[in-house]
């Protein structure tokens, strides 16, 4: 077991841990604050990946961001001082059931697909990463600003209070 | 300046045998990140806390702490000793786990930054030169905005929680116009990377093309941590004291470490990004040897000294500056001989760097102590309104220059220093109105 | 190589899985929210070990993932804004209780 | 040449560019609309400038590369491509200054005469329009491009004439001006048609490079080619028989008529025979018409011409000796001087006729402005109701004087005389009648414009309700400017201009008696007119002379009809009859013809749409039985099915979006599922 693969498997513990607590704990908060968790071990996954702009991009956008946004929308839906509820619907058992089945599809998947791994040394990935967005991609590129800018005037229209 | 033993060669000396050869950058960023802690953000807190409490004195004028070492330098030293011993209270409903965590989701991202600043010329300085670092700069201060949201609701307690509502929503809307200053530099440099685009500033530091970028970083910076003019979420007169007020002993001392090595790492920052880092002014041309920096570094304590001194004497009268006063020449002359002596390039880049950051230090202070605070619905229109469309216009018009080549940052910055200018002149006209009336 | 992309894949699966499992369970619209960023994560992180494995000259994953992050916060921002307007509208943000959709 | 190849396209654009501007005038803030004119004429003033630099440009060249084209592709044609082009040598030239001085002359004047009317910018639109199809008209290097802007020109006249709609007569008036000119265009086009047939090109340069083998293949082609295309200069020009438009067309603003109905567009038929001279000149074929086997004449295109161009000129002098609105005498004064043009081109070539177009373009249009201020200052057309406006229009009187002068021929100081001497000279050498022809017309033309002056500008004011002003500088300034242009210095520009225009054409053979009878005839004419209506030495009722031939009421109340003449006067009074000759021949004869087409459609065509109509009726009934029971039955049938099934399956519905997406992730997995293991 080298260095790569411990910290592989802490991460991914890390991860899955979290993710579960995620779905499961019953205090939002908790939930978001295990979320970043969660996020921070998939960036780490991307610094193993050597993917360093994916990772700092990870923490500024998810946990910066994201979260934030998360938080806020918890703080604004939720009475401070709420009282308990079941955190799972009624039909948890079958939702498990299909998350379970999709799953197993999953892994048969990921376990007997013949990937074609390159042994070639990765690119500097800032540098491409950035080149790429200018030239090959940059029609996606333009087109996610403009899908933000939709996303930003919808959030504006959906959360603004009408009745002002 | 390389030391002979790396922290890097000890590291992966020690996980060798154990086969974890592979963990070291990470071990290593991490002991950086101790090391950092304990032996700068410590020491520069204590002494920016001191520092801020006789600055504010000189403005109010008044002495500011005396008692407690010579000028009362080892006040801060006590304050943090009171603090260790207090005792460290939990309100009755908080959520503890989410409680005794918060301090610590603002404190830790306050002391990261430091991981990819360069502090001087050379590898030796920075931490780790990330090629991101500049991402990683802004991705890092973001965190904080989540301690200071979960100190407020885990508190339980509807001041701190809209506290910490309100600083939340005031650092995510000026983290916009933050970034897009930030966006300058790099533009200019080609690079993310911070040691890169110091390099790039040696002949024009970016705060000559980039002077409006560098204030509208500065003002959003001081909201970002907090500062007065934009202290919102620590007004005591309307929020208590904001997300914070229930917190005591060494949690509310961590609040309060992250908030200083906040305000510096913001002096730091824009003295990386737009005052040219370790380069001195005019010398920027010519090859940095080592005894002409050594004279400006000598000249340059001189005077601070010497101002610190004639500063004292003012307030304090002669007793004590009389009595102290040689301590600044004495320490400037060991500098001056050390550097001579050993032609230590990158240490006086270091000092460089530093001198440059208390400067702005001193005119955070000075604005702290001159200022008065904002309202709510200010901040969020000159966030919104101001900042982020002058932002905005300020990044097209250097991404234009840096694509074209056409100088249409040069020709905003004109024009600001043009505003800037009428603004003063209105400003000195007003004066004297006022003072030919009165 | 140290560690098989298969690792990856199968650590992504269950990332996946469990964000599944939450988006189709949590009552909370919120939680189903931050479900979803779990399963956008898990497919960043495929895209992502396939970058640096399977075509690591050209990165082409790793711009996929960084569309995704932008969708992500387009999602996120939106999904908060209809669950505000739903808060708004009902009081609560229970979704096995919202079923406006059968009247 | 190549700069001025570059500018050309400018000249046409510009103008077009402020009529495309000046269509949005409607919309422009209520200050700005009425400084409209700034657009049009600093578009004209443009154009001008760049035709002084075209005209330099081609002065400048040297001999033999005068000529300079450019061709753009177009459309294709069968096999050939068609193109548009622009041609500029001389003859483009000397037009292209002509146009544009006019033009901006008439638009400075504009700015005063069209003060106030509530369609004041579209005016302008309308003469920039103009002004672009003309210059494009000019530029053109082929015939069809030619024939487009043709048309387009004839277009912004209707629009023009018609430009004051709310009067009848003016609406007429346009309409007549379209119709009529479009019959002659007809023939153009059929010539048109018929020259791309023998010459497999419409470009100039290769259709006169062609024209000696065509003459030699199919002369009497040739000839009819010509003559088609000389009915297109015949509508255009007004030319006997298709005249009678233009004096209508005077319902139009004067502004108009003195841009267009007398120094450029009805010139444009000239110039389309002068561009299309060595076609005229190699059709030797002579046209003999015959009717019922009496050969009537025998005449080679430009003999034709020529006759037009003669009977034209004396039939125009001649009803413009009666007339009295002023702008209808002057009306008839340009299908006059049209004629001479014609008769200049059919005996004396390019030059005879073109340098008559240019100083008749000046003149006419000072004559037609002066008119206009004339009747901007009174109010009224009717010569009759004028008088004695000399003192109280000076400056009007002063200019419109020259212009009288240089239409009449008085000698020497005035540019008409120079080019009508010209072509007497080229008349006399080719034809006795055409030459007596013109003689006569000569005189008549002196004629009657001393009693235009005389009754305008002399004697005493007849109308006591009219209180005539001077016009304002920006309609008097114009005037001014082709006054100055209406002078005798065009003597000196002769050798010049005509190597410029035709440097292929030979002088005439100067013969001293035929410019001394011109001289005497002009002069004769004045003398006659003078003493009958400036200095009456006779009392006009008991005239000898003028009153039995003219029967002028000059004193109301008196005079009139004693004595007349009734044939003649009354023949010439009504203009020959030319309006009820059409009227009661080809109009008449149309309507009879619509009437028979209108009686075929009710009875022949209409029964066969009605019966259609009702067999198909008949059809839809039987098809709505199969509709309702077959198509209908088997609709209503899937419909109750699906409403059965959609019952059933609307248990599955709970409404809450998560059973939805588990349905859906389920489902996913199952699909993929099968996939993978049936492995297609």
């Amino acid at each position: 077991m080298s260095a790569h693969q411990l910290a592989f498997l802490v991460l991914g513990v890390l991860i899955l841990v979290s993710a579960l607590m995620v779905v499961t704990v019953r205090n939002l908060v908790h939930a978001a604050l295990f979320l970043i968790l969660c996020f921070a071990g998939v960036a780490g996954l991307y610094v193993l990946l050597q993917a360093e702009f994916l990772a700092v991009a990870q923490v500024l956008i998810y946990i910066g961001a994201i979260t934030v946004l998360i938080l806020f929308g918890i703080m604004l839906t939720r009475k401070i001082t709420g009282g308990a509820q079941p955190p799972l619907a009624s039909h948890w058992k079958a939702a498990g059931a299909g998350a379970g089945a999709f799953l197993l599809l999953l892994l048969y998947v990921a376990m007997t697909g013949q990937w074609q791994v390159s042994d070639q040394p990765p690119m500097d990935s800032t540098t491409t990463l950035g080149l790429a967005l200018v030239t090959r991609y940059v029609l996606p590129f333009e087109l996610a600003s403009v899908v933000l800018l939709a996303a930003l005037v919808g959030a504006v229209l959906l959360a603004r209070d009408e009745t002002r | 300046m390389n030391l002979p033993i790396t922290l890097t060669g000890i590291v992966e000396g020690a996980l060798a045998p154990l086969g974890l050869q592979g963990l070291t950058p990470l071990v290593v960023y991490l002991l950086d990140a101790l090391i950092i802690l304990l032996l700068l953000i410590m020491p520069v807190v204590t002494i920016l806390i001191w520092l801020l409490r006789k600055m504010l004195g000189f403005i109010q004028r008044r002495l500011g702490p005396m008692r407690v070492g010579p000028f009362g330098v080892l006040q801060t030293i006590a304050d943090a000793v009171k603090l260790f011993h207090k005792e460290d209270l939990f309100p009755a409903n908080a959520d503890r786990v989410v409680f005794a965590l918060a301090p610590f989701l603002v404190f830790v991202p306050a002391v990261l930054v430091y991981v990819v600043i360069p502090f001087g010329q050379g590898d030796g300085f920075v931490t780790k030169d990330l090629s991101v670092g500049l991402v990683y700069l802004t991705a890092v201060t973001s965190i904080s905005a989540i301690g200071i949201i979960t100190a407020g609701w885990s508190s339980d307690n509807k001041w701190s929680l809209l506290g910490g509502l309100r600083s939340a929503a005031q650092l995510v809307s000026y983290e916009l116009p933050m970034t897009l200053a930030l966006l300058g530099p790099p533009l200019m440099a080609g690079t993310l990377s911070l040691s890169g685009i110091v390099a790039a500033q040696q002949s024009v530091w970016f705060v000559v093309p980039q002077a409006l970028g560098f204030l509208i970083y500065f003002i959003a910076a001081l909201a970002e941590i907090a500062h007065l003019p934009f202290d919102l979420p620590e007004a005591e007169s309307e929020l208590v004291a904001g997300y914070n007020v229930e917190y005591s002993g060494m949690r509310f001392g961590l609040f309060f470490l992250g908030e200083f090595a906040n305000s510096f790492t913001i002096c730091l920052v824009a003295t990386v990004l737009f005052l040219g880092g370790w380069h001195l002014p005019f010398l920027g041309g010519l090859p940095l040897t080592s005894w002409q920096t050594g004279l400006a570094t000598v000249a340059t304590m001189a005077l601070l000294g010497g101002g610190i001194w004639y500063l004292n004497w003012r307030r304090a009268g002669w007793t004590s500056a009389t009595r102290w006063h040689w301590l600044g020449y004495v320490s400037a002359a060991i500098l001056a001989a050390i550097v001579l002596v050993a032609g230590l390039v990158g240490f006086i880049s270091v000092v460089i760097t530093l001198v440059k950051t208390s400067l702005l230090v001193f005119v955070l202070m000075w604005l702290r102590g001159t200022l008065p605070r904002v309202r709510v619905d200010q901040l969020m229109s000159f966030g919104w309104k101001a900042l982020v469309p002058l932002g905005l216009v300020n990044f097209l018009a250097l991404a234009f220059q840096a694509a074209t080549g056409i100088p249409t940052g040069w020709v905003l910055n004109l024009l600001f220093f043009v505003f800037v200018g009428w603004l003063l002149l209105f400003a000195w006209r007003k004066r004297w109105a006022y003072s030919a009336v009165s | 190589m140290e560690i098989p992309l298969s690792w990856y894949l199968i650590l992504a699966a269950i990332l996946f899985a469990v964000g599944v499992y939450g988006a189709l369970a949590r009552r909370n619209a919120i939680a189903i929210l931050m479900s979803i960023e779990l399963m956008l994560n898990a497919v960043n992180i495929n895209l992502v070990a396939f970058a640096r494995y399977v075509t690591p000259r050209e990165l082409t994953g790793q711009i996929f993932a960084i569309f995704i992050m932008m969708l992500a916060a387009a999602e996120a921002a939106v999904g908060l804004g209809l669950v505000l307007t739903v808060y708004r509208n009902l009081r609560h943000i229970q979704v096995d209780e919202i079923n406006l959709l059968r009247s | 040449m190549q700069s001025a190849l570059d500018i050309a396209p400018l000249i046409i654009l510009l103008p077009f560019l402020a009529f495309v501007a000046l269509l949005t005038a409607g919309r422009w803030p209520k200050p700005w609309w009425h400084r409209s004119h700034w657009v049009a004429i600093t578009a004209i003033v443009l154009a001008l400038a760049g035709a002084v630099y075209v005209a330099v440009a081609v002065a400048g060249a040297a001999p033999g590369a005068a000529v300079a084209e450019r061709s753009y592709p177009w459309a294709p044609l069968g096999g050939r491509m068609l193109t548009m082009g622009l041609r500029l040598d001389g003859l483009a030239a000397v037009m292209l200054l002509v146009v544009t001085i006019v033009a901006t002359g008439v638009q400075i004047y504009s700015v005063g005469y069209m003060h106030g009317d509530p369609r004041y910018s579209r005016f302008f639109a309308y003469l920039s329009l103009f002004s672009s199809a003309m210059l494009g008209l000019v530029l053109a290097n082929n015939l069809l491009q030619l024939y487009i802007f043709w048309e387009l020109v004839g277009l912004s006249s209707y629009l023009l004439i018609g430009f004051w709609f709310e009067k009848p007569e003016a609406m007429r008036a346009a309409k007549k001006a379209f119709v009529v000119t479009r019959l002659g265009d007809l023939g153009f086009f059929l010539g048109l048609l018929l020259l791309y047939r023998l010459a497999h090109s419409l470009e100039f340069e290769a259709i006169f490079i062609h024209l000696r083998a065509i003459e030699h293949a199919a002369p009497a082609a040739l000839t009819a080619v010509a003559l088609l295309l000389f009915c297109g200069a015949i509508g255009k020009s007004a030319q006997f028989p298709l005249h009678v438009w233009l004096p209508d067309a005077m319902e139009g603003p004067t502004p108009v008529s003195a841009l267009i109905h007398a120094a450029t567009m009805v010139a444009a038929g000239v110039y389309l025979v002068g561009r299309m001279y060595p076609l005229f000149a190699a059709a030797t074929e002579p046209w003999a018409p015959a009717l019922f086997g009496v050969t009537l004449f025998r005449a080679t295109p430009l003999q034709f011409v020529a006759a037009i161009g003669a009977i034209t000129a004396l039939l125009g002098a001649t009803i413009g000796v009666l007339q009295n609105d002023i702008k209808r005498v002057l009306a008839y004064s340009t299908i006059s001087q049209l004629g001479y043009m014609m008769i200049g081109l059919g005996v004396g070539g390019v030059f005879v006729g073109l340098f008559h177009l240019v100083t008749h373009a000046f003149f006419k249009a000072l004559l037609f402005l002066g008119s206009g201020s004339v009747i901007h200052g009174t109010g009224t057309q009717d010569m009759m109701q004028m008088g004695g406006l000399r003192k109280k229009m000076p400056l009007t009187f002063w200019t419109f004087l020259i212009g009288t002068a240089a239409l009449a021929g008085v000698p020497w100081l005035f540019s008409g005389f120079w080019s009508k001497e010209e072509i007497l000279l080229g008349a006399y050498h080719a034809s006795s009648w055409v030459f007596a022809a013109g003689v006569a017309g000569a005189f008549l033309t002196a004629f009657y414009m001393t009693r235009l002056v005389g009754l305008t500008f002399y004697g005493e004011p007849r109308d006591p309700h009219i209180h005539a002003h001077e016009s304002p500088l920006n309609m008097t300034a114009p005037l001014m400017v082709l006054a100055l242009l209406s002078l005798g210095w065009w003597k000196w520009a002769m050798p010049w201009l005509h190597h410029f225009i035709d440097p292929a054409g030979h002088e005439l053979h100067p013969v001293p008696w035929v410019g001394f009878l011109g001289i005497g005839v002009a002069l004769a004419g004045i003398v006659v007119g003078a003493l009958v209506y400036i200095r009456p030495v006779w009392d006009p009722r008991r005239a000898l002379i003028a009153a039995p031939v003219l029967g002028e009421r000059l004193v109301p109340g008196t005079g009139g009809r004693l004595g007349q003449v009734p044939g003649l006067y009354t023949l010439v009074k009504n203009k020959y009859y030319f309006d009820e000759l059409y009227w009661a021949t080809i109009v008449k004869a149309l309507f009879a013809l619509s009437r028979r087409a209108f009686v075929f459609d009710q009875k022949v065509v209409d029964a066969v749409v009605n019966g259609a109509a009702w067999a198909t009726v008949r059809l839809a009934e039987v098809q709505k039985l199969v509709d309702i029971h077959v198509v209908d039955g088997a609709v209503n049938g899937v419909g109750e099915l699906t409403r059965q099934v959609g019952g059933g399956f609307r248990r599955l519905q709970t409404g809450l979006v998560q059973n939805y997406a588990l349905f859906a992730f389920v489902g996913l997995a199952v699909v993929a599922g099968l996939y993978l293991y049936l492995g297609f």
